[in-house]
């Protein structure tokens, strides 16, 4: 047992340092610490810096652009990137739909998708939720019948992030209405510009855009956009979740949240004293930083074990990376919003090309409210909390 | 002890149900809130006709000599319907400071115009480092001429820009935070010298920065004895504290009202998802969390008048305590137990979620209060 | 709305006040506070003291030794006599078998119980709860079976407070072995002294001796002994069941438990600093005090409709009385354990007539930690925190 | 970075554990009990015989060379037996005392004792107001004849009664929570002057009240430089707080399993109580206070016997803080979960949770532990 990185793993993490030191666009980071969201153009140029160097798609295989890292190797880059504090990769193409393609994808899709999404030439979006289904996420009624060599879709999805940079989404569809719930479920890829495709924003508590609404009326889609086979999308789709909980707990952007509300507490004054110097402060975030420190532990843990597992097979274990994970992130978000006080209330409009003027009080306040607001998502998001104690209790305790 | 409304309150309360629930329905609400001060001129007019906007001044000031329970069940009725209108900044808060510093003449002359609804008021208070600390004053007010002339800063200003007239607080001696030396004085929102940047809030409504550059003020407008304004400020801030818990109290009712009829009509997995257990027992925690910030705003209110400072600190600081966990536990399960369409703007849930946040940050946070009642050697008499 | 108390109830406030100072003995006090049990002989020692003067069944029917107390006189009345702080009285024959019989029982009965029960001439113990039945009352399987004038009882009864000191249990048998659950269930009262009736000391976590189990091998019942009719019982438990709730926060015996926890913290210390010299400390004392002062509103509350309402059924939402009336009992006495400290370790052995000398640290410190350890008891008695859950899930929010 | 055991280790857990299953069923552990200093001579010469009381010291002193994660392992399985032996006193404390501070003849001379089981050892070092501050030490300690006398009382001694051998901190010079001027001193503890009261404590284990009256001590048998003895506490009592971690693991561990195992089998209203979804979603929660815990109990241990004591000290307090808290968590709940069976003295839930709090309550409380961490200006690097 020895909780230190090798020396390579040491050699590592400090190339992976100076390259984001190096390589990450001052004003992108500067934008990820003051907590708005990065923008389409944000993101193209980050994912390209990264696959010009060889590390935006790191975990795929080595023929697709991969890099063989060790799975702490991973853990390392995820980690150095989150603190940095860099955008984290759009999930959508290199976490989601890049590993389905590779794994269950014709040689004819590899080639077509694969490498645009590496270097986000084409932007996916998922077509999974619909509305009213909730976690319960095979009960899915958007249809795909074959006409020819075209499936006809028609149905609606919803909570489908970014959809409105989208070039392509990846879409859960039903192929046979006859077959029980998992089954008749297909796995389809379809161009966002296609005739029939609607997409309508949905605006969250916090004022922004995230998510939207994807209508599907009538959209001819060739067949061979189909991956795998017909029918056995849910197989596909479970792949792909287990996949996603890869730095779930997203523990190096908490950290990094940490390290900015010590910087706020200190440079905020309760008239003469800093809130920092307050003592009940400092053992509230004493307290997250432990509960922190404890689920890194339990990270490195399931990682440890995980190259001992079969891939896509997760362990159930790593439910505790998101209940927990969430509730820190969750936690050290409600911690800002006791340091902003009174200067959370005020609310600032984004504005086409980044933000107003900030209202009132100090710059940074105004994304600590709508940070705390969109944050209760993470512990919805993703099979909720809630969800992930039925799987503990099922899969882990044998309740 | 009787926790019976009388007939006069219950009417009250019910008059104001009525009005929220004619003309608060989410749809409206969208309406009013495109009005030029975010809010319903409309609905103002209406506050007036109910007599709502004189509720709190004497009968002999042209009021109802409504007190801290009548202030409470208002305030509770506009926190369902979750109004945009400035019944707290202009009633509760100068209201009550002219109640509380103003002179015979001055209540005579004031209180009708906010009883009809003429003028709106606000109370600009706060500084950049206030925080919490109502004794905070650092805007200076220099005796010249038989009157005075104010300079500062004064942030987060509640109906800072749709008001005509503002109640300014400024030091006429002493330091940032010392209890003597503050002076309150009325100035018109429009005076020159008075600058003012308003913006909305989270929670939709609005407040304001505003500068103050030699602004004159005549003798007539000081309210009250210049340098001993603190506990004229003190008992209003406690009163708007405790009617504050009581909007919130309003909120959280909604937050639980709906979450409940969202479990009991919501299906996933082909049942209601009211029938899971872990769901069940998380409503009624959220139910034990708006009771017990109900009871203590109750006992708050009962003591929001009291003579004896110490207890009505408590109370006070005891209610805005537990309201504000209250807030955070309930607000944050009524996002989580909706689950996604919880967290979309087309909900009103969210939007209760983010007002009730707004009052746990106005006048202290639980931490804040829990400390103050710690210090006064606890709560227990 | 008043919170205050009219000039007749704060008359009645000092009157109890007054008796209390005068009538309390000094040495049950001194054990009350110092967080002992009280002993047999000093429950019938102030029982008597209260019968004599006309407070023991305060809440009974005139003819039978109550006092037309209104509810907020009975209340003012438990809080103080909590506060002192006195014993309460013995639960099982004043506020359970006794109403029950004045409500239900015959005459004879009457006379024949209810005086005794008043001056504690005869101590009842409860005979509910059976092994394995936990929450689910009405699945007990002790059976009664009429023979001539006598019903010959037969099973195990467990929980028994207090059995080691009964002269008199009332149970739950069955009558009716073919009826459904909660039918076939009747009343009885049992003579402790009959033959065939063994009591079995339960030792708790803390070391105490608070329950027993009884056991039943062919007890001789006369049939005079059944109450109300047979097969009804279930009516009757029910009606008790509703009885108890009566007081079931405890709020003053907890405020009695705050004094004694600051009064603790001023006098220890931690080097030259006194224990309640430390903001944490304090504020997390203050907490409980908020939550108690807001449940002491709702039990005003509730105690304000109660005069509205049908006798023996409930408020649902006294329910609350009893999740947070527990949570605070226990919550109190685990911020008793953070004083103590490390003297909160040793053990501490009750003997025959009061307690050993204290092994270690402060004499009061031996009762710290059997405290804690035996509260957690009151969010399992009386149907247990999640049961209440339960219950208002159904009752109040109709889930 | 590596969580796999090695080939040794392994071997050591199983052996622990194999002694833990054969020795220390619920009926063999009230037999042990009964012994004459409450725990069993017996089980105990089959620790010297595992090696287990040779473990952490050198191979040079007669050890095996063993680190705390080995001694976590111990601990750890320690605790799923609830050990009644003094494993802790004498080896963890009164071993670690003579690694950091003893010189290498006494290393020679007292190790081997140790190891063999021959002689027990206890640390009487707190005192009736030292709380949580191992800096805190009253008794005296004064030259004389070239060695020392001792006066004072020492308080809560672990093992205080059964042992053969005490190690004594006292003052040598400065004031009562000076780091400085703190000695160590070995004595008999049946020498002249020495005065035992020995007590249970809540978990069963043993500990004693001692009183030294002008109780003389041989050069030889001082420990360290007299005066600076304070390092050599800090990090035996660092070393020991992380092995009171891995003890409360493994008693959590097993309050989680019983717990888990009550639900499967235990059945209410007709189905087993595990079905319902409340008490499903309490014993994931326990399974993640656990797994926190044992989480960071590995972080601690990993980091106990690093050099950079600002490293050590609060990766230490983290631990003792998540640990503190878990305890309270899984243990009200196993109880709670377990319902009135869990409140009797016959089950042996209970008496995990009591060995946890006692556990608890060593070196400082989760709020102590927290403080510290807060006053180093927190945790992250």
């Amino acid at each position: 047992m020895d909780l230190n990185f090798t020396p390579d793993e040491i050699a590592f993490r400090d190339e992976v340092r100076a390259f984001l030191k190096d390589h990450l666009p001052a004003d992108i980071r500067e934008k990820m610490i003051e907590g708005h969201h990065p923008s389409k153009d944000d993101m193209v140029r980050w994912t390209r810096i990264l696959n010009k160097k060889g590390w935006a798609v790191s975990h795929w295989p080595k023929e697709w652009g991969g890099t063989g890292w060790s799975p702490v190797k991973q853990y390392i880059f995820q980690e150095e990137t989150m603190a940095a504090p860099a955008p984290q990769l759009l999930p959508f193409g290199v976490s989601m739909v890049g590993p389905v393609i590779y794994t269950f994808g014709n040689e004819a899709q590899k080639k077509r998708y694969l490498p645009a999404i590496a270097n986000l030439d084409e932007w996916w979006c998922q077509g999974f939720s619909e509305p009213g289904a909730g976690s319960d996420l095979a009960s899915l009624k958007t249809t795909a019948k074959r006409e020819g060599d075209h499936y006809i879709v028609n149905g609606q999805k919803t909570w489908t992030t970014l959809a409105q940079y989208a070039d392509w989404i990846f879409m859960l569809v039903r192929t046979d209405p006859a077959a029980k719930k998992q089954e008749g479920i297909s796995f389809l890829l379809i161009d966002m510009k296609t005739p029939g495709i609607t997409v309508r924003p949905i605006v969250t508590i916090d004022g922004g855009h995230e998510v939207n609404e994807v209508f599907f009326d009538d959209v001819r889609v060739p067949a061979e956009n189909l991956v795998g086979q017909e029918n056995k999308g849910w197989d596909y789709a479970k792949f792909l979740l287990g996949n996603e909980r890869v730095g779930i707990a997203r523990i190096g952007m908490t950290k990094e949240r940490i390290r900015r509300v010590k910087q706020l507490a200190a440079s905020e004054r309760d008239g003469e004293r800093r809130l920092i110097d307050d003592p009940r402060f400092r053992e509230k975030l004493a307290w997250i930083e432990v509960e922190l420190k404890a689920l890194e532990m339990t990270q490195m843990r399931v990682l440890a074990a995980e190259s001992k597992r079969e891939r896509g097979k997760p362990d159930p274990a790593s439910s505790i990376l998101k209940i927990k994970g969430s509730e820190l992130q969750q936690a050290i978000r409600e911690l800002a919003l006791d340091v902003a006080g009174p200067y959370a209330a005020p609310y600032r409009e984004e504005v086409e090309h980044g933000w107003n003027e900030p209202p009132a009080g100090p710059d940074w306040a105004s994304t600590i409210a709508p940070a705390y607001f969109n944050y209760r998502k993470v512990s919805i998001y993703g099979g909720s909390n809630e969800i992930q104690k039925n799987i503990i209790a099922k899969a882990v305790l044998g309740l | 002890m009787d926790f019976e409304l009388s007939e006069e309150q219950r009417m009250l309360k019910d008059s104001v149900d009525r009005l929220m629930a004619d003309e608060y329905d989410f749809d409206q609400r969208k309406k009013h809130l495109k009005g030029p001060h975010g809010f319903s001129d409309g609905v103002w007019s209406q506050f007036a006709e109910l007599g709502l906007l004189a509720l709190p001044f004497s009968e002999a000031d042209g009021g109802f000599g409504g007190g801290p329970i009548e202030t409470m069940l208002v305030m509770e009725s506009l926190g369902h319907g979750l109004s945009l209108e400035p019944y707290f900044a202009s009633v509760v808060l100068c209201g009550g400071l002219l109640r509380h510093a103003g002179s015979p003449e001055q209540r005579a002359h004031w209180a009708p115009q906010i009883a009809s609804g003429e003028k709106k008021f606000a109370f600009a208070h706060a500084e950049r480092h206030s925080r919490y600390d109502i004794g905070h004053v650092e805007t200076k007010a220099v005796a010249q001429d038989g009157g005075y002339v104010l300079n500062g800063e004064k942030s987060l200003v509640l109906n800072g820009d749709a008001a005509d007239m503002l109640i300014v607080s400024a030091r006429v001696s002493g330091g940032a935070r010392d209890r003597d030396g503050i002076g309150l004085f009325i100035v018109d929102a429009r005076a020159p010298g008075v600058t003012r940047r308003g913006y909305a809030l989270q929670d939709d409504r609005r407040a304001a920065e505003i500068t103050l550059h030699n602004v004159k003020v005549d003798a007539q407008h000081v309210l009250g004895a210049p340098g001993k304004a603190f506990d004229a400020i003190e008992r209003t801030m406690g009163e708007a504290i405790v009617a504050a818990c009581a909007e919130a109290v309003g909120c959280m009712d909604e937050m639980h009202k709906q979450t409940v009829e969202y479990l009991k009509t919501r299906k996933q997995f082909g049942v209601t998802i009211g029938s899971f257990q872990a769901l069940q027992h998380r409503a009624v925690e959220m139910f034990v969390a708006l009771e017990q910030a109900r009871s203590i705003t109750m006992y708050a209110t009962m003591l929001a008048a009291s003579d004896d400072a110490e207890e009505r600190r408590r109370a006070i600081s005891a209610a805005k305590a537990q309201v504000g966990r209250s807030i955070r536990f309930v607000g944050q399960q009524a996002i989580q137990l909706h689950g996604g369409v919880g967290m979309t703007h087309e909900l009103k849930v969210g939007h209760y979620f983010k007002r009730a946040t707004v009052i746990d940050m106005f006048g202290g946070d639980a931490d804040y209060h829990l400390a103050k009642i710690a210090d006064a050697g606890g709560l227990a008499s």
